[in-house]
């Protein structure tokens, strides 16, 4: 077993709470984030969760996607973008870190719980509303009240079209077609593997059919930036 | 724990429960004897007594209670009369709205709409006779059903429901939504 | 009436409210100045403080109410058989702290901050009484905002959200990233 961390999903509140976890842990300086170390250990989190079962929250997948996207990024030659992206992150950390810090401070605060009140005395009180309003009144309230319905039910079936439209492609599909590529001539430029993706989604589900067939040895990458070459290896070079 | 502490955890005892409580109930909190408890219960009532303060202790048979004084009734009368003619909150008015366009309707109904528990609204709205339950939903659970009272009419300027001034043209989605949410019966 | 009765008869008042009772509702009651009431208030705060009994009067922002004192907590709970209270999950402190500071919030915003839905906590949250909406904020979809109760400040020993601790180190930025969501309206 590799050196994971060995963390229940229900430890960690949400993707930020387990990238400032996965920060304190590697030293890394929160105000310039070492995207490709972070990329690594928060995929190998996930698929640790994924691999007891557990239901991983959507949250975190967004996160994963958002963490490969920046390095995607990175990986261009032009990349003015990462530094706002990194950014952006960055500052996102920072708030939820002073988020934390004051949950924590709230939760010395408390009295335990431990004062009582009691409920009003039983007072033969008539509590009969007396006002009188407009019974236009109702009708806005009404309308206030169901304009957050719309949103909340009447949107599902037009609004999800374009999104169930749209092809999604799964990193398994990829790896096979990783795989097929390299098996002839067993090595191949890798910006040319992206090449024929049409969408972001292709983009991101290649990206990361790479990184698993090399977390899994079955593929090297070498070179640096579109000079990178992807190798398959052969059998009896894998490692144990 | 020393008599005077014994004492002050009695009061805050008593304080709390909003009920009469039995004295044995005390007894069985502090370990006492009967003979023991009903000693502190006279020490606290004459704590309390020697305090002079806006309430007091009552006994009853063999229950105890704090209770504001009567000769101060006519302000705790005015205090409440004061709190009457508090208007509805943005909340309570919301949720009376839902109510009055779709009753009879489910607590679970309104909640869908406005995505936030309302038992606590729901109750001030009963207490303030705007809102009163119509007996159940023939579902599982068998929910309590809500509707508006004549007290709302009232208040609401409104000979009947009728004078609702009506829902432009997504009143039909309205239905549909009750008939999805499956909560509202065809009544 | 003299102001010993004045004092009495507040307490009354006090006492029979339960709830946290507006300080404004006493003025009206007596009729008297704000400054005036503040008088009466501190009078009898300092009258029921020097009677030593196992509850005390607390303040709540502009509010008064009476609680048992913390001390005695333990007997209230073996009396009325009320199970130790679950102390709040990580998740509902750092929804409350977000609240807390930034109040009226949407949930949008907390979303935002924490990364995560939050819907179930702000719900539990709700029914816990520490947090309450306050109305609609002016922008598409009206979303709903939120702010902290006076539970909430009687639960964690505050008399008012200024005395909340000040924040760490980057106070300056939270404004700043709470400014750049633009989902935090100006009030």
């Amino acid at each position: 077993m590799e050196n994971v961390i060995l963390y229940k999903t229900e430890e960690f509140e949400g993707p930020l709470d387990l990238l400032l976890q996965l920060i304190a842990r590697n030293k890394l300086n929160i105000y310039d984030i070492k995207i490709s170390v972070l990329v690594e250990q928060y995929l190998e989190q996930i698929k640790l969760m994924q691999e007891h079962e557990m239901d991983v929250a959507s949250e975190f997948l967004e996160m994963a996607s958002r963490l490969l996207y920046i390095k995607t990024v990175s990986l261009l030659p032009k990349h003015e973008e990462v530094e706002q992206l990194k950014q952006e992150l960055t500052g996102e950390l920072l708030e939820y870190q002073v988020c934390k810090k004051v949950a924590e401070t709230l939760s010395t605060m408390t009295d335990g719980f431990d004062t009582f009140v009691r409920p009003p005395e039983p007072f033969e009180a008539d509590k009969t509303y007396v006002l009188t309003h407009d019974s236009v009144d109702v009708y806005n309230a009404y309308v206030t009240a169901m304009g957050r319905m719309d949103r909340r039910i009447a949107v599902p079936t037009k609004a999800f079209t374009k999104i169930v439209a749209k092809k999604i492609y799964s990193v398994s599909s990829k790896i096979i077609f990783v795989m097929r590529n390299l098996w002839g001539r067993g090595k191949k430029r890798l910006l040319n593997l992206y090449r024929s993706a049409k969408d972001r989604s292709e983009l991101v589900a290649t990206f990361l059919a790479v990184l698993e067939l090399t977390k899994a040895n079955r593929v090297v990458v070498s070179g640096d930036n579109d000079e990178m070459e992807i190798e398959l290896i052969k059998e009896k070079k894998k490692k144990r | 724990m020393n008599r005077n502490e014994m004492i002050k955890a009695a009061e805050a005892v008593i304080f709390s429960s909003g009920e009469p409580i039995a004295v044995s109930r005390l007894a069985e909190v502090f370990e006492l004897s009967p003979k023991e408890t009903e000693k502190l219960v006279s020490e606290v009532i004459e704590h309390v007594e020697n305090s002079d303060l806006g309430f007091k202790i009552i006994k009853l048979d063999d229950h105890i209670q704090i209770a504001s004084k009567k000769e101060y009734g006519s302000y705790i009368k005015a205090a409440f009369d004061i709190k009457r003619r508090a208007p509805l909150s943005p909340a309570a008015l919301e949720v009376l709205a839902v109510v009055a366009y779709n009753q009879p309707v489910t607590k679970a109904f309104i909640e869908q709409v406005r995505g936030v528990d309302c038992s606590g609204v729901v109750s001030t709205l009963i207490e303030k006779d705007l809102v009163e339950e119509r007996g159940r939903l023939e579902l599982p659970g068998r929910p309590l059903l809500y509707g508006t009272t004549k007290n709302f009419l009232r208040c609401f300027s409104l000979e009947s429901l009728s004078d609702l001034p009506p829902l432009p043209e997504n009143e039909q989605r309205e239905t549909d939504v009750a008939e999805q949410l499956e909560v509202r019966p065809d009544i």
